[in-house]
């Protein structure tokens, strides 16, 4: 509770430094106060406590859940600092958003009634649907926005049905005791479809097949900080507000049910590899990835007693891995208008530190070992395997072989291809974000225990 | 067949029908005009189920917010007259192929569940008066409630965001 | 003394030839490598002394993950094969002038690091991460710094990473499912596992689809010939001298005491596949017009046989393969050694564009010439000993598996020796070729002198792998 | 014991140790030096082998020496070690022996050759290696000679490197000697199977003390060893290299590819005669092969005109008669006749050295003739060793090629018809040989008849040695009263018993073979002294000879099935085969990606859609979940 | 006091606020015109506002109603963005009809 009234606190901060004019110093403010919440956060990692009517359940889950948020927020805020240069008119109003969308993720975590749930989601999803259009004059952004906002509401749409299905059978939103009506009582049937069409949804919010289809056009239309928020941290905050959603409810999740999760996160990784073959968009094709990625993570509701710690590894591998790969994409689609793979050329002569940073990012990503996108699918894989689905861990090994192709694709464009000009400037944030980023990762990669534990 | 049933009745076709028509109208201002009769057809259903602050809210904050800004934008961007250009057969073939799937689908599964047999049980105590609506909000949804606050705060902020025009630099 | 040192040398060795710059990097290298050789032997003092060689910590609590390493004889041999080969393969480069050469150094290195981890790790989990990790550099290695058309180069090698890695990751899915049922990956765990025949095989396929991806046995070669051939001469030389090793070990140390009742049920399906890839290599091999992929597929043929010689599961079969991996790493090594020294005076790797070198370089056509005739087996060479001992495990099974493999003594002499003449013979050629520089003579002397020597007398090495081979083989019959 | 240790190692290191100084310092030595120093160190050897020759009689069994152990295999450990006994003696003293002369003829021969240091270095290091063969004390060492003279007969016959047709021919003589390897190690491998051991005197101990034999697995091994042999001793079907070994220089012919390598695969068969006694099927398949083989080289050398394509196939023709001879047991007759034969044809390669020496290199012999006069020495010693090869009585040859045709007779009449029809067409062949070089007027260029003279001394001595010893040679094996027999009976027991007595047959057969003898010399004398024929041009040959002087064809044949298969399918392979493999592991990939391109067809930017596939994939879950289950 | 849905039945207003709903979807996917498309989802939203108090009547609970107000919050919140977005595409584009944002696809 006190992370999400710091949080609140260091947006309003921000939009206050607006108005005593204080732009330059809003990042490193905001990045200080963001880490003064994280020590906050990690202070209360051991207390599980519900505040203000169960509204809000810290526990264990929700608070290294919320350092995850807090710790990519970081990121993305100090990669603000170069991005929204030539805004600076706007810039409290960009980073206050992230802030308050900051503060959607920890409800969407620590909720402990379906109405806070409800408005974190609603609170992140209008921010992304600001930050995806924010670059008003640009057409692709405003369509980029469009398209998100209107699936987003749909899938809101569907979302807040489902909610109703599921107060209509049990009468109450608190999360507590619906999870204690959902063992006893014969349940209308209401309760189940309710679960179901939350799960879709979410699932939209993740991007899953087949409801991923805004996420590559929005990814590609949004300014690339945007499409890093939202490949990181959005996605991230989804999947884990899906599980704890599942988890918390203690939503009998039926045999079928597990069959359906089975065949998206089949379909997730497949599709999601499978598109990003052919992309020529960076952005576009890291989309694509997250799209298998989610597959991935959704391997983790096979199992829910057990995976919480998986999901937090793989949820950490991968958007750390992800906010790596989009810095370096920042610095080098800086000034261009589209972030083909064609700006890349060149970039193993020309930057080799960058370089070498994001081939670790993609590296990671593929699953190759010491990064810890290896150890994350390893533990996915075992739990899955326990769990009893083997066919589904090895569609998922076929589908980690395909992703190498296209992770290689950049790779090999950076080193084989003749770089088409030289790039100028040394921006140490983002060198900073970068290095910090994949040190986390390797770090992960290295003491894996360490992350993997804390939800044991 | 109860008074009450008939008079659910026909809320119900006018709800649907205004629907509709908010649909299929060709002119914008039509269809807001449809829909805000199918807002007072449903704030009719809250006083039905005799949820009277909540049919006025319902009343304020759509008919009278929401729907002047539909207006308002309507207006602005001058559509009144049809702009729409025409829709490809294949569109319409899907919108309405999935509108009966969804329908039959959902209308189905509720059918197929076992009724609801028996009284609706009535408990006798004030649960939808204004009081008890504040003291809930107020006490029990207070977080939510202040949460509220902060989307709107976002969505304010965003709004200007996207609106506001940029200083330029130099 | 602690096994993990000689990791810790190579390791820190990369990133000290890495920070040493471009121009003392070869020799930050060939310092760090020579380092890790003698600590090697030092390691191979303290084995001998009966010391038990180990070093084990807990490495990830959940999944329950140690980090494992064990040096047993066969260990021993492996590390002892990469750990001199990999300052030999440094030193052979000495006359090249790479660009960037830090990062090349430092990948070599780094390679040979995750090799020896390869060799030493006994965890399934730390050996699968090593057995990954090799894949890296030689990828950069192979891309940055090899020759041909780089577009060509592109496809070949990343072709050659993504089907190895394709093959690993079914072993991972075996490693993982075995951890279902043994609850750690420690092999002495793994080891005690009791699995169904089915089980058992699917294991086993799991492993196989790695390992045949790797050695490479026909036919998932493909990949093979193409990247030997883009590869830099140093790349190729570490693929082929120690990264086949590294397929050839593993079937031994996991494949087949995981699965024992597969490798059993199977095994004629095995040897038959080696054996195959002896004919079908050495067959392709007679028509090639480039030096590196005509020794690409003459490795092919080899490790057929090697690989044959490990599925018989007889202590001749498994021993007579190690020891002919350890002979084919050297030989191999020295001649793809000969092909560069022959690629910095011609600038070519095509044969017809040679011949006519041996009246201009006496010295050098020797030392090939017994490279070559190392290659083919010849008695009083290492890869005599290795080559016999296999075929003659062989032959326990079924003579004709040893007159079928036995024709690489044919085939082989016959497109080593053809590629010789070509290559080497005829009238002087018009283009002038000095003879061997110090350097180079070194190397391949050192080569040569390794090959003869355990040609003659391969004791030592026996004596070494033997205890732990007989081990692995009554894991391997440990269920009837 | 120490003694001869070291006494055995000089002999076996001496050769490798000139070997050594020739290759590292040949150079700068000098060519005299170089050569001197290759003559004595296979000198030293000779006389280490006469030491141990002297000493074998007080010691009969042997003398055994082990080194280390070298190899280890499963069931048994192979020593490195060698076994000085009475046949490894013999071989010793001709190989050691000849090869001293054979050094010494070099000198002079190979005196205008820039690169004798390395001829000799080859030289010494065949004759170490032949010394491993013989002296090994089981089949794996034999096997290291085995391989390694192999090895040199390729580095001998492409001395001249220059020439890729030479090359050819010292890989074919290189490959054809490993298919015969292999089926030696096939041999090996089964007699390690069946006896786990590899040493001579342990598998005698077991094959002799063993109950139950399994007599399937041993022929096959005895047929396994005998392929070897074939290889090595250019039997059919195997023997296509040797006439090509040519190539080499005349002395390596004469060395390697008369007197001493061919006849490895007899030494290697009686000394495992303990083996072949057991297994009749195999004995008789060799006897067969070799009296095919005789015939059959007879034949072709009717019609060569190349003097030393004559003398391979007269080669050939007489290993032929040779394993006629182990074929029936008679493993002591072969080994005289191994004796003899290295004698004369040593001094006939030489003499046919000489010849080309003075003529420059030519060989045809239809641009020679004359030459009795220019080279007295060179005829006299060459007419001695055909005259010994012809079967004339008193010269060496007649005494241990009538000992085969005898053995055959008493055995099988058919082989031996066969053999006496091989010698016949021998005697004839050698004489055409003598006639057309040596009489009648010179055929060459003027210029080549103002150069002819006779050889240098260094030439004719070892070429008199030799024809001093293919006369005298007959000696060591006088029928009724056998020197060598008596040698032998500790390797082959049998001889013990054996009574050798001659009857009237043996007179009339050995009538016959004199006869016969004649009549070849007699026809030949018609035909090339009487009719001064000259064989016809290449071109203008007909019919049956034609056939012959194109050696039936079989290197065609073998071309035909053999090298044009294989390396048709080498180029299936690479080109289909390979390719379409690779285009397989792309297909997996491009098949993907070809998807990937479609699948962006889908992802068409219509918002439409995609909420429309929204509500399918709602529906079916829906659907799937709640209506399905019931 | 009677409970108003023993005259009327839960089931129909689950019937009418899914055919709502379904009539919603169908004018999100029927109309290209982005205003009605908006329309269609506030028709959306309402019928499960419906339905809350549907079931907040069901229940005799208040927490369905609030749960109404925080919903229309969020409607009034989407409303405003989605316009503000709408604005600057139509100045953009000058037109509000979404089959022209296909820019972005493949």
């Amino acid at each position: 509770m006190n992370t999400l009234i710091a949080i609140i606190g260091l947006g309003v901060l921000c939009l206050l430094f607006e108005i005593f004019n204080l732009r330059k110093a809003i990042v490193p403010i905001t990045i200080l106060g963001l880490l003064g919440v994280l020590g906050l956060t990690i202070s209360e990692f051991n207390s599980t406590e519900s505040y203000y009517n169960n509204m809000i359940v810290v526990s264990k889950f929700s608070s290294t859940f919320s350092s995850l948020f807090i710790v990519l927020t970081i990121f993305l805020v100090a990669l603000g600092h170069n991005f929204y240069e030539n805004h600076q008119s706007k810039i409290s109003d960009y980073i206050a958003i992230k802030i308050f969308l900051l503060a959607g993720s920890v409800a969407m975590v620590s909720f402990g009634n379906l109405a806070m749930f409800f408005l974190g989601i609603e609170v992140l999803s209008i921010a992304l649907y600001i930050l995806a259009a924010s670059d008003r004059m640009n057409l692709k952004s405003n369509e980029a926005g469009m398209k998100y906002f209107l699936m987003g509401s749909f899938a809101s749409g569907i979302i807040l049905f489902g909610i109703c299905l599921i107060y209509g059978a049990m009468g109450s939103f608190d999360v507590t005791e619906i999870s204690e009506l959902s063992q006893s009582a014969e349940l209308p049937v209401w309760f189940p479809i309710g679960i179901v069409l939350v799960t879709i949804g979410m699932l939209f919010k993740v991007a899953a097949v087949p409801f991923h289809f805004w996420a590559p056009d929005v990814y590609e239309g949004s300014p690339a900080l945007t499409t890093a928020l939202m490949s990181t941290l959005a996605k991230v905050v989804a999947m884990a507000a899906l599980y704890k959603l599942l988890s918390v409810m203690n939503a009998d999740i039926s045999e079928s049910f597990k069959i359906v999760v089975v065949v998206i996160s089949m379909a997730s990784m497949t599709v999601g590899n499978i598109m990003a073959l052919r992309q020529t968009n960076v952005k576009r094709m890291l989309a694509f990835s997250g799209v298998s990625h989610a597959g991935f993570m959704l391997m983790t509701l096979l199992s829910l007693s057990t995976s919480a710690g998986s999901l937090l590894y793989y949820a950490s591998a991968y958007s750390l891995s992800g906010i790596a790969a989009f810095s370096v994409i920042l610095y080098v689609c800086k000034n261009r208008d589209n972030e083909d793979i064609v700006n890349f050329h060149g970039l193993g002569k020309t930057n080799p530190l960058l370089a070498a940073i994001l081939t670790a990012a993609l590296l990671s990503m593929a699953g190759i070992p010491i990064f810890a996108g290896f150890f994350a699918k390893l533990v996915l894989f075992n739990q899955t395997i326990q769990a009893g689905y083997l066919a589904l861990v090895i569609v998922a090994v076929v589908n980690s072989i395909i992703s190498v192709g296209y992770y290689f694709k950049l790779i090999l464009a950076m080193y084989t291809k003749e770089s088409n000009e030289e790039r100028k400037g040394t921006p140490v944030i983002i060198y900073a974000v970068a290095v910090i980023a994949i040190m986390l990762n390797i770090a992960l990669g290295l003491f894996p225990s360490f992350v993997l534990d804390l939800l044991a | 067949m109860s008074t009450v049933l008939i008079i659910f009745c026909v809320l119900a076709a006018i709800t649907l029908a205004t629907a509709f028509l908010t649909i299929f109208s060709r002119n914008p201002i039509h269809s807001a005009i449809y829909l805000v009769i199918c807002f007072f057809s449903i704030a009719g259903h809250y006083l039905l189920l005799n949820a009277q602050f909540l049919a006025i809210v319902h009343v304020i904050v759509y008919s009278g917010a929401i729907m002047i800004l539909f207006l308002f934008t309507i207006m602005l961007m001058n559509l009144n007259e049809e702009r729409e250009v025409h829709r490809p057969r294949i569109t319409r073939v899907g919108a309405i192929v999935s509108f009966c799937l969804i329908c039959l689908v959902l209308i189905a599964i509720f059918i197929n569940s076992k009724p609801i047999v028996g009284e609706y049980v009535t408990t006798g105590e004030d649960y939808q008066s204004i009081k008890v609506l504040g003291k809930i909000l107020l006490n029990e949804y207070m977080v939510p409630f202040e949460f509220v606050s902060i989307l709107l705060l976002v969505a304010m902020i965003g709004t200007v965001l996207l609106s506001k025009k940029e200083k330029l630099q130099k | 003394m602690n096994v993990s040192l000689i990791l810790i040398i190579l390791l820190v060795g990369a990133f000290a030839t890495f920070l040493a710059g471009d121009k003392l990097a070869s020799k930050v290298a060939l310092f760090f490598g020579l380092a890790a050789a003698g600590a090697a032997i030092v390691l191979l003092n303290h084995y001998n002394l009966g010391e038990n060689i180990s070093f084990i910590n807990q490495w990830i609590t959940q999944p329950n993950i140690s980090f494992a390493l064990k040096a047993d004889g066969l260990s021993m041999a492996m590390l002892l094969l990469t750990t001199v080969l990999t300052p030999i393969i440094i030193f052979s480069s000495f006359g090249n002038d790479y660009k960037n050469s830090k990062s090349f150094y430092a990948l070599i290195l780094f390679m040979s690091f995750a090799m020896a981890g390869t060799f030493l790790a006994s965890d399934g989990l730390l050996y699968y991460i090593f057995w990954e990790l090799s894949l890296i550099p030689i990828y950069f290695i192979a891309l940055i710094w090899g020759n041909g058309d780089a577009e060509e180069r592109k496809k070949a090698v990343v072709k050659f990473f993504i089907y190895t890695l394709a093959g690993s990751l079914f072993m991972l899915v075996a490693f993982v499912y075995m951890y279902q049922k043994a609850g750690s990956l420690l092999l002495e765990d793994l080891y005690k596992l009791n699995l169904s025949a089915t089980e058992q095989l699917w294991i086993f396929l799991a492993f196989f689809l790695a390992y045949a991806i790797k050695i490479p046995l026909i036919p998932f070669h493909t990949w093979q010939a193409s990247v030997y051939q883009k590869a830099p001469t140093v790349g190729t030389m570490l693929l082929s001298g120690i990264m086949l090793k590294m397929g050839l070990y593993s079937v031994i140390r996991w494949q087949l005491p995981l699965a024992p009742l597969a490798a059993k049920e199977y095994m004629y399906i095995f040897i038959g596949l080696g054996i195959v890839g002896v004919i079908y290599g050495s067959i392709v091999a007679l028509k090639q017009k480039d030096l590196k992929k005509l020794l690409a597929y003459s490795s092919l043929a080899h490790v057929g046989l090697i690989a044959a010689g490990t599925y018989t599961l007889t202590l001749d079969g498994l021993r007579g393969a190690v020891l002919q991996m350890i002979a084919h790493g050297f030989v191999v090594v020295g001649l793809f050694y000969t092909v560069e020294i022959i690629f910095r005076r011609y600038e070519t790797r095509a044969i017809a564009e040679m011949g006519g070198i041996r009246t201009q370089s006496p010295k050098f056509t020797s030392m090939f010439l017994i490279l070559v005739l190392a290659s083919v087996a010849l008695p009083t060479t290492f890869n005599f000993i290795g080559e016999f001992t296999v075929l003659y495990s062989l032959s326990q099974i079924n003579i004709w598996f040893a007159i079928l493999g036995g024709t690489t003594i044919i085939l082989g002499a016959y497109y080593m020796l053809k590629m010789f003449q070509h290559a080497m013979l005829g009238e002087t050629n018009t283009k002038p070729f000095a003879d061997v520089t110090v350097n180079e003579g070194i190397t391949l002397v050192l080569i040569i002198g390794v090959l003869f020597f355990f040609g003659m007398y391969p004791k030592p090495i026996t004596d070494l792998i033997t205890p732990s081979l007989e081990e692995i083989l009554t894991q391997i019959n440990r269920i009837n | 014991m120490e003694m001869n240790t070291n006494i055995a190692l000089v002999l076996v290191l001496a050769p490798f140790l000139g070997f050594l100084i020739n290759v590292f310092f040949g150079k700068s030595l000098g060519k005299s030096l170089s050569g001197i120093i290759g003559t004595l160190s296979v000198l030293v050897s000779f006389i280490a082998t006469g030491y141990f020759f002297s000493g074998i009689s007080a010691q009969p069994e042997g003398i055994r020496i082990s080194l280390f152990d070298w190899i280890q295999i499963s069931n048994f450990n192979v020593d490195f070690g060698f076994q000085l006994d009475q046949l490894s003696i013999l071989w010793l003293l001709f190989v050691t022996g000849i090869g001293s002369l054979i050094h010494l003829y070099s000198i002079s021969y190979m005196h205008d050759d820039e690169n004798m240091h390395k001829f000799f270095a080859y030289l010494n290091l065949f004759i170490f290696f032949m010394i491993t063969l013989v002296i090994g004390s089981n089949l794996l060492v034999l096997f290291i000679g085995w391989e390694g003279v192999g090895l040199c007969s390729y580095l001998l016959i492409g001395f001249w490197h220059k020439n890729q047709e030479y090359n050819d021919a010292a890989k074919k003589a290189f490959i054809m000697n490993r298919i015969g390897d292999l089926g030696l190690l096939v041999g090996i491998f089964i007699l390690g199977n069946l006896f786990s051991t590899l040493d001579y005197a342990t598998l005698k101990t077991a094959i002799a003390g063993a109950t139950n034999l399994d007599m399937y697995w041993l022929s096959v091994a005895a047929f396994a060893l005998f392929i070897g042999a074939c290889g090595k001793s250019a039997q059919i079907p195997l023997y296509t290299w040797l006439p090509d070994a040519m190539a080499g220089p005349t002395p390596v012919s004469a060395l390697i590819h008369a007197a001493t390598m061919v006849t490895a695969g007899i030494f290697m068969i009686t000394r495992l005669n303990f083996l072949f006694d057991l297994t009749p099927d195999v004995q008789s398949i060799i006897a067969i092969v070799g009296a095919v083989t005789a015939l059959l080289a007879a034949t072709i050398g009717l019609v060569q005109n190349d003097i030393k394509k004559v003398l391979a196939y007269s080669t050939v023709s007489q290993l032929g008669l040779m394993f006629l001879a182990l074929g029936l047991g008679a493993y002591e007759v072969a080994v005289f006749h191994v004796i003899t034969h290295a004698f004369f044809k040593a001094c006939l390669f030489l003499g046919s050295g000489s010849v080309i020496h003075a003529l420059h290199g030519e060989q045809d012999m239809r641009n020679m003739g004359g030459l009795k006069k220019a080279m007295p020495i060179t005829f006299a010693t060459m007419l001695i060793a055909s005259l010994a090869i012809s079967g004339v009585p008193l010269f060496s040859g007649f005494f241990s090629k009538d000992e085969i045709l005898l053995v055959a007779f008493h055995q099988n009449i058919p082989l031996w018809v066969v053999a006496s029809i091989a010698s016949i067409m021998t005697a004839f062949y050698m004489f055409r040989l003598m006639f057309l070089t040596f009489f009648q007027e010179f055929r060459g260029t003027a210029e080549q008849k103002h150069h002819l003279h006779e050889s240098p001394s260094l030439i004719t001595i070892p070429l008199i040695v030799l024809a001093i010893l293919a006369t005298i040679g007959g000696m060591i094996s006088l029928p009724g009263n056998s020197w060598l027999n008596h040698y032998l009976i500790p390797i082959l027991p049998k001889l013990a018993t054996a009574e050798h007595h001659l009857g009237t047959t043996e007179f009339i057969l050995m009538a016959i073979a004199v006869v016969g003898g004649l009549v070849g010399i007699g026809i030949a004398y018609a035909k090339y002294i009487k009719q001064n024929n000259v064989p016809t041009e290449d071109a203008a040959m007909t019919g049956f000879s034609k056939v012959l002087y194109n050696k039936y064809y079989v290197d065609e044949f073998y071309d035909a099935i053999f090298v044009k298969p294989i390396n048709f399918l080498s180029r299936f392979f690479r080109d289909t085969v390979e390719t379409g493999l690779s285009a397989l592991v792309f297909g997996f990939g491009k098949v993907t990606n070809e998807i990937s391109y479609q699948g962006k067809k889908i992802q068409n930017g219509s918002i439409g859609l995609y909420l429309f596939v929204f509500v399918l994939g709602l529906c079916a879950i829906v659907s799937y979940l709640f209506l399905a289950q019931q | 006091m009677n409970n108003i849905l023993n005259h009327i039945g839960i089931e129909n207003y689950i019937f009418l606020s899914v055919i709502l709903f379904c009539i919603g979807v169908f004018g999100v996917l029927y109309r290209r015109n982005a205003i009605i498309v908006f329309m269609s989802i506030e028709i959306m939203l309402n019928a499960v506002n419906l339905l809350f108090v549907a079931f907040s009547t069901y229940h005799q609970d208040a927490q369905g109603q609030v749960f109404v107000f925080f919903s229309m919050a969020v409607a009034a919140a989407e409303v405003a963005v989605g316009l503000a977005i709408l604005v600057s595409i139509f100045r953009n584009l000058g037109s509000i009809t979404i089959d022209n944002l296909k820019n972005l696809k493949g």
